[in-house]
């Protein structure tokens, strides 16, 4: 049986471990088969579930969120029957034959989303609110401020991050007070890649009738009609493909890019009306662009800086 | 006499834990008159009181106030039963005006303003009534003792009280508040109060009692009609062998000086100027007394002289400065340079109640030789050494593993003097040290400082208590307002020159003059 | 800056005092008895949860707050047992309560709604609406007072309003009634108040009720009128800083009042002006974040004197001789 | 004198309330439709059963002897320190800087130099706030959570802008070079042929947490310096009249304080992580608040109240593993130990009490 191992977040963060449970609910559904899960809580439970699981004979194990890649370097080599999965981590695949590494190229998606962010903003001005100041949601800042600029040039972005400790992922009065003071700004779209304290800019901004962009999973359904459209990251997808996989899973590094429609924008019943024709033309002639390579969408964490935002 | 008792009390009996505080105790005041209770330390007089007054409850046996049956469990019933008790550590709060703690618990409806309006005109009333004026809007922190002890009185008359308790009511009083106080109890026996008085000292036993009784070791051993008796026999009883009232000690033979202050003046924290000047020498050989009523710089100078609180002027120790503000003039560096210190105040300052006998008979000298010389203290020898200053000093019960706290006052401020005086200090501060103590070890505490000076050490003792004063100086000084009024040798002075003194009056005779 | 900036940040201010203007009166009652509580974060937060889980299955905004200031009610029932009947350690329990409302909440929200420990999004109708004051529209063209009474002092919920009256309604109880002078009275001397024949006990339960009752009121506010709903530890850390605003008060109402509008300016500060560029130079985010903190303890350090808790305080009352 | 001999205080007691508390708990199990004996059964033996259980258990255990005993000298000198947290935080600041940035011939220097520098970061954490509430009365309880939200701040933008290794997405440092890797209870007491705690993050710094204990209790009953910390907390007049000078005392207690709060760095970021994260204090910093109260303060105290944290810690993870019950059952579990041992003691002690006095009396 495979084993799924959430990041501290914790299995219903209502966007990336919770896709991850999403993916791997659907593959039970689907094959009838049966998977064990847990939820970190500590650091040292990262190798020791790993371990846990491996010893028990779990295959494969499937991993959510980067920290958990240390873990893994340290505990693969130990158990070189079972296979690894890493999602959103990167371990060394010369290192570790059984391992795979799963990445996303969020700063393509948040790209996409900036662009549909640059068309619907009548102010010429958007928001991105952050949760935790970490690489990661800066590399979602960056993609999407390129993709602010792509459609209007001369739009301005207003990135703002909720905290530096965990609680940031979880407050969302402040993610609510955070809109609001981008609205004040001028902002009129605002795209929250925040965890639950996103929940807060997403209640203001339909509150406050203007549009906002939800992340992860898709969260259109959450305020229907004031939401613009959602960030997706298919963790589901990738949670799904490794579990169906099972033991003979294919390892190595995968990044699931606009091309493999691992990241990708939302379009459903609730957003119909605010996407226009347009638009959706627009973004999807980005997307094929991204995909065929004409178009490169740079990526903070390539290099830890980003050419249209300062953090 | 077939008149009612306004209280009686059968069979009263109450342990705490292990601890008998009362055994079988029967006693009958009459109305309208005052009637004393004697005992040493931890004889049992407050935990009977406490009963009485529905504090603490009794174990068995009953409680009939004017010759009804009564249950008392708990205040409220006391105060109902018209029961008022002024206790020994006052039950004020005291960051709240007069009035609101007259009112407190005895307030008509659910607002303020007309109870401490109806409260303001029964107090004026009271004050002009019974000499008890007090400002109803000050804050009791604000207050002198004497002051918050008549707040004390006036919330049981402001309930009604017809029966008032008061335990050891003089212990932290002036002379002249507590002759204030004698007043306002002979104004209320006069109303036909009845008035329960619990107190160490003979003399006001002898002075204003109706009746006294007599507890020993959670028993009532006697008692008597005061006229029928005198302070010998009322001591003996008390401690259950003879006593010496009076100070047995042979002329000073002073030597060189061992203290000399001269214009000392120190500021306090809030501005004010507490000591004005002092000049002072105290020789080898030689009690100096301080008196003067408390609040007239007496603790300040203690302070400063024992090293808290800094002060501009001069102390010369032995003929050597001392360092008055600086790094050095901590009470560390003062022990160091051979000057003890028996506070006034042995509860916050002189002991930690949380500690051990043994931990606190080193308190101030951790540093010294009686801790060891090891990076760590010396702990069985801190433990012998605090046996054998306890068994000198008779500190009962002999457990140097107690807490401080389980000690009875006098017991406490025996630690402390067996932890001053046993280093062998060439200058010994002391502070109140009888206060709250009963007769029998009073008699002890007074022989160890006679010792002491006759050992050729210098002593500077301050007191309230004129009598302690009187009979332990070799030298009395007289402090007013921060200010040394005058010296005088005891065997040319008395009682009605001091307090003069004390008032501020330099000149007696210029007053009997003009 | 211009006007319109400067009300946004204070209608941002008001927004993040409120909650902890109400834990921190909760608290003041609480420990102005004598009754220390570092347990206003967990009441708050078991508050939250209850208050959106009532809301969102009865549909009923009120019944949900009444469910929460119950369930921040029973938490002070065992603060209450624990440091007022068995005299426990005051500091212990409320450290306890923290972490037995982060538990719960999720626990039982997981178990209700399965939705991983969070409540169901209530809808806008079922929750507490924003109220607009009389005349906010008609007189919002007036220059200056206009937009501070339409968009600063209008358009609250009602439990942000109840929030800033419980200022003057604290004041007036514990200085005007008998009940605010027995409970400021045992929070000095429960020796004086049990001698005067009133119930120590009985005062500190009324006073650990009422901190309940308001921790309850900040809860609700939290999750079913800021918010729509229930997340886990939605509370983040505000007890804390209630507490501190309270010391910083020094137990006092007005005080307290100008704590947490202080904390709440200093954050919706640290909010609005992220990212600041001094020529080359951005200041980093963590710094605005960190801002409000570095700034309590500048003001704490040189302007605020010696905070003296009530004397009685954190102390269980054992009758002494 | 007592009322109860000492034993049944300091065992009896105890044990009692814990058994209340695991009583409860099994109710709030039994609600969500589990097996209580199961469940502790899956507790006990994956916390105690096996040696790498135990390995964890003293691995979290470690961390909160330091916190513990950090919050206990505090309270000793009468001060709460919350910032137990904030403290381990720049302790493992510290840490990591040794670790990374000097190259060390051997672990056990490693170890000694980021000793000593762990407990100096944690202490200069803790010395602002001791020098305000020594020097201005600023409270040391506002002041110390406020620094945790700083101390939170400032390793953010450390590890973000300055220590994270280039292209890494983790705010974390990059992993410590091998020689400063410590000895775990693996590689310590293993054998040949009989692996002891296979891969259990027990290391070398639990020694070090043992040693602390010793020293903490030395410093407090035995030293002169201890004295004059438990004079000044039980009353700062008396201490003045001894010629102890609070605002030394202060300051002296809180540096000591936060530098044994700074040690746990040792045990998570050296020992366990073999590098800094973002999250590695954990809440341990606010257990051991819990931790100091539970165990009175005194070492012996505060070992036992830390092993039980520990396993409730492992347990509690063994119970996530092979149960459905969710993890925040754990954290009711550990409020209800709490709440029964540390706050409500009395209301086992004075029924106790009144059956101790019955039978003496039935002797006497
Ligand atoms: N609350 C208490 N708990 C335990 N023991 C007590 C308590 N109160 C009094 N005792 C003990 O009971 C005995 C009688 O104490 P009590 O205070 O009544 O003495 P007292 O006669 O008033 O002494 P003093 O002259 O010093 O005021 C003493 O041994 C005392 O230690
Ligand atoms: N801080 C103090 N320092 C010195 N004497 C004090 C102090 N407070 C009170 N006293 C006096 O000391 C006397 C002894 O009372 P203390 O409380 O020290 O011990 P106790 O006699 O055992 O107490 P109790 O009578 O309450 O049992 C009292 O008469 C009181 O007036
Ligand atoms: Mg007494
Ligand atoms: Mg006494």
């Amino acid at each position: 049986d495979p084993a799924l191992i959430y990041d501290l977040g914790g299995k219903f963060d209502k966007s990336f471990n919770e896709a991850a449970f999403g993916g791997a609910e659907k593959w039970a559904a689907e094959t009838g088969g049966s998977y064990k899960d847990i939820e970190i809580q500590s650091e040292a439970q990262r190798e020791q579930a790993l371990r846990r699981f491996a010893e028990a004979g779990f295959n494969p194990v499937v991993t959510t969120g980067f920290a958990i890649a240390g873990a893994i370097d340290a505990v693969a080599a130990d158990y070189p029957d079972t296979k690894f999965v890493t999602i959103d981590g990167w371990v060394d695949p010369a290192k570790h034959p059984n391992v795979l590494s799963i990445l996303f190229s969020e700063h393509e998606g948040s790209y996409l989303v900036g662009m549909m962010a640059g068309m619907a903003s009548k102010s010429g001005t958007v928001g991105f609110v952050g949760g935790m100041d970490i690489p990661l949601i800066r590399k979602f800042a960056c993609g999407y401020a390129q993709g602010v600029m792509a459609a209007n040039a001369d739009a301005k972005v207003i990135s703002n991050m909720t905290g530096t400790t965990p609680a940031a992922w979880n407050d969302p009065v402040k993610g609510s007070e955070l809109a609001r003071a981008q609205i004040g700004q001028g902002a009129d779209v605002i795209f929250a890649a925040a965890g639950g304290t996103g929940l807060g800019v997403l209640e203001t901004a339909a509150k406050e009738d203007i549009l906002s962009i939800g992340v992860d999973s898709n969260q259109n359904h959450l305020f229907p009609g004031e939401v613009l459209t959602s960030m997706l990251k298919r963790v589901d997808v990738a949670v799904f493909d490794s579990m169906t996989q099972g033991a003979d899973l294919e390892t190595g590094v995968k990044v699931f890019g606009t091309a493999q429609d691992g990241v990708g924008y939302a379009l459903d019943d609730n957003n119909a009306a605010l996407v226009s024709d347009e638009m959706k033309a627009a973004v999807d002639a980005a997307r094929e662009q991204i995909i065929a390579g004409e178009l490169k969408v740079h990526d903070y964490s390539s290099d830890d800086s980003c050419p249209v935002l300062q953090f | 006499m077939t008149e009612t008792a306004a209280i009686e009390l059968k069979g009263i009996s109450k342990a705490f834990g292990p601890v008998q505080a009362n055994k079988d105790i029967s006693i009958k005041v009459m109305p309208g008159t005052i009637h004393g209770i004697i005992g040493e330390n931890g004889a049992g007089k407050s935990t009977l009181m406490s009963i009485l007054y529905g504090f603490y409850k009794a174990d068995r046996g009953e409680i009939w106030i004017n010759g009804k049956k009564t249950e008392i469990p708990d205040s409220q019933a006391a105060i109902a039963a018209g029961i008022g008790m002024v206790f020994q550590h006052f039950k004020l709060v005291q960051n709240f005006s007069v009035l609101e703690n007259v009112i407190l618990g005895a307030e008509d409806g659910a607002l303020l303003r007309p109870s401490l309006n109806k409260a303001r005109g029964v107090l004026k009333h009271l004050a002009e009534e019974y000499e008890l004026q007090v400002d109803p809007e000050a804050l009791i922190e604000d207050l002198s003792v004497g002051h918050q002890q008549r707040v004390e009185i006036l919330k049981a008359l402001y309930r009604e009280a017809d029966i008032l308790i008061l335990d050891e009511p003089t212990g932290v009083l002036t002379p002249a508040e507590a002759d204030h106080l004698f007043r306002i109890l002979n104004g209320l026996r006069e109303e036909g109060k009845t008035i329960i008085l619990i107190t160490h000292k003979l003399r006001e036993i002898m002075e204003i009692t109706d009746t006294v009784s007599v507890m020993r070791r959670g028993e009532m051993t006697a008692t008597v009609k005061t006229a029928e008796t005198n302070p010998e026999q009322l001591a003996e009883l008390m401690v259950g062998r003879k006593v010496l009232l009076q100070v047995d000690k042979v002329p000073a033979k002073p030597a060189e000086p061992v203290l000399e202050v001269s214009n000392l003046r120190h500021i306090d924290e809030d501005g004010v100027e507490r000591l004005k000047g002092i000049d002072l020498t105290v020789r080898a050989g030689e009690i100096v007394g301080i008196a003067g009523v408390s609040g007239n710089g007496q603790s300040e100078l203690m302070h400063v002289l024992g090293g808290y609180g800094h002060a501009t002027g001069s102390i010369k120790m032995n003929g050597q400065e001392l360092d008055l503000t600086g790094k050095h003039s901590d009470g560390r560096s003062r022990r160091d340079r051979g000057i003890g210190h028996v506070p006034e105040d042995r509860h916050h300052e002189g002991l930690i109640l949380n500690f051990s006998a043994w931990e606190n008979s080193v308190f101030g000298y951790h540093h010294g030789p009686e801790t060891g010389s090891g990076m760590l203290m010396d702990i069985k020898a801190m433990k012998q050494e605090a046996q054998a200053k306890m068994d000198r000093f008779d500190v009962r019960p002999p457990h140097p593993w107690l807490a401080a706290k389980n000690f009875s006052g006098g017991n406490q401020q025996k630690i402390v003097l067996a932890r001053e005086i046993e280093r062998n200090p060439d200058l010994l501060l002391i502070g109140q040290p009888t206060r709250g103590v009963d007769i029998g070890a009073i008699e002890f505490i007074h022989q160890q400082i006679v010792q002491l000076r006759d050992a050729g050490k210098a002593i500077l003792l301050v007191s309230v208590e004129l009598d302690e004063i009187m009979s332990l100086s070799d030298r009395i000084a007289v402090m007013f307002d921060g200010q040394i009024m005058g010296e005088r040798l005891p065997s040319e002075t008395d009682q009605t020159e001091l307090g003069l003194l004390m008032a501020g009056v330099t000149n007696p005779k210029e007053l009997a003059h003009g | 800056m211009d006007l319109a900036v400067i009300i946004q940040v204070l209608d941002s201010s008001i927004r993040l005092s409120t909650p902890l203007l109400l834990a921190c009166l909760a608290g003041l009652f609480s420990e102005r008895a004598g009754i220390f509580d570092i347990g206003l974060e967990g009441k708050m937060l078991i508050s939250a949860f209850a208050s959106a889980a009532f809301a969102f299955t009865t549909g009923n905004v009120w019944i949900g707050l009444m469910a929460g200031i119950g369930a921040s009610l029973a938490l002070s029932a065992i603060h209450g047992l624990a440091s007022i009947t068995f005299r426990g350690n005051q500091l212990i329990s409320g450290v306890a309560l923290n972490f037995l409302a982060s538990g719960l909440t999720v626990l039982i929200a997981q178990n209700w709604f399965k939705q991983g420990g969070r409540t169901p999004t209530i809808p806008e109708e079922q929750r507490f609406q924003d109220i607009t004051l009389p005349f906010a529209d008609a007189l919002r063209d007036v220059p200056v007072f206009g937009p501070i009474y339409s968009d600063l002092i209008s358009g609250h919920s009602a439990l942000a309003y109840i929030a800033f009256l419980m200022v003057p309604l604290t004041w007036w109880v514990l200085f005007r009634t008998r009940f605010g002078l027995r409970l400021r009275a045992v929070g000095e001397a429960p020796d004086a108040v049990d001698t005067a024949g009133v119930s120590v006990i009985g005062l500190r339960f009324a006073a650990v009720g009422t901190c309940g009752v308001l921790c309850g009121i900040a809860g609700a506010y939290l999750a079913t009128s800021l918010q729509a709903g229930f997340v886990k530890e939605m509370t983040a850390g505000r007890g804390y800083i209630a507490l501190a605003a309270l010391i910083f008060a020094k137990w006092r109402p007005w005080y307290a009042l100008m704590a947490c509008l202080l904390f709440g300016f200093l954050q919706a500060v640290a909010l609005r002006f992220q990212n600041i560029r001094l020529g080359d130079f951005v200041i980093p985010v963590q710094l605005m974040e960190a801002l409000p903190y570095i700034l309590t303890v500048v003001i704490l350090a040189g302007f605020v004197g010696k905070a003296i808790p009530p004397r009685a305080g954190g102390e269980p009352y054992v009758k002494e001789r | 004198m007592d009322k109860m001999p000492a034993w049944a205080d300091a065992v009896l007691v105890p044990l009692i309330s814990v058994f209340l508390a695991a009583a409860i708990s099994a109710l709030v199990i039994l609600s969500i439709g589990e097996n209580p004996l199961n469940a502790f059964s899956i507790m006990v033996e994956g916390a105690l059963s096996s040696s790498r259980g135990i390995g964890y258990t003293l691995y979290y255990a470690t961390n909160f002897i330091f916190t513990g005993l950090a919050v206990a000298v505090a309270f000793h000198a009468r001060m709460f320190n919350i910032g137990g947290e904030g403290q381990a935080m720049i302790g493992g600041l510290g840490v990591a800087l040794v670790c990374l940035f000097i190259p060390w011939p051997h672990w056990s220097l490693a170890l000694l130099g980021a000793t000593v520098i762990a407990a100096l970061f944690g202490a200069a954490w803790a010395y602002i706030p001791a020098f305000l509430q020594a020097k201005r009365g600023s409270h040391i309880v506002i002041t110390t959570i406020m620094f945790n939200f700083i101390a939170f701040s400032l390793l953010n933008y450390v590890l973000v802008n300055m220590l994270k290794p280039q292209g890494s997405s983790d705010p974390a440092t990059a992993r410590f070079p091998e020689a400063t890797h410590l000895p775990t209870f693996q590689s310590m007491f293993s054998t040949a042929d009989n692996v002891m705690f296979r891969n259990a993050p027990a290391n070398v710094t639990f020694f070090i947490a043992l040693l602390a204990c010793v020293a903490v209790y030395l410093l407090i009953w035995r030293t002169r310096l201890g004295y004059e910390l438990r004079s000044f907390g039980q009353s700062e007049t008396a201490a003045v009249y001894a010629g102890i000078s609070p605002v030394k005392i202060t300051i002296v207690a809180m540096l000591i304080s936060g530098g044994l709060a700074g040690l746990m760095a040792l045990n998570t970021t050296m020992g366990e992580a073999e590098r800094l994260v973002l999250n590695a204090t954990e809440g341990a910093g606010f257990i051991g608040i819990a931790v100091a109260l539970m165990g009175r303060s005194h070492p012996v105290g505060i070992l036992l109240a830390a092993l039980l944290f520990g396993f409730l810690y492992q347990g509690g993870t063994e119970l996530a593993f092979w149960t459905s019950i969710p993890t925040q059952l754990i954290i009711v579990i550990q409020a209800l130990v709490i709440l029964f041992t540390g706050a409500l003691d009395n209301m086992v002690r004075m029924p106790l009490e009144k059956i101790f006095l019955n039978i003496r009396k039935g002797d006497a």
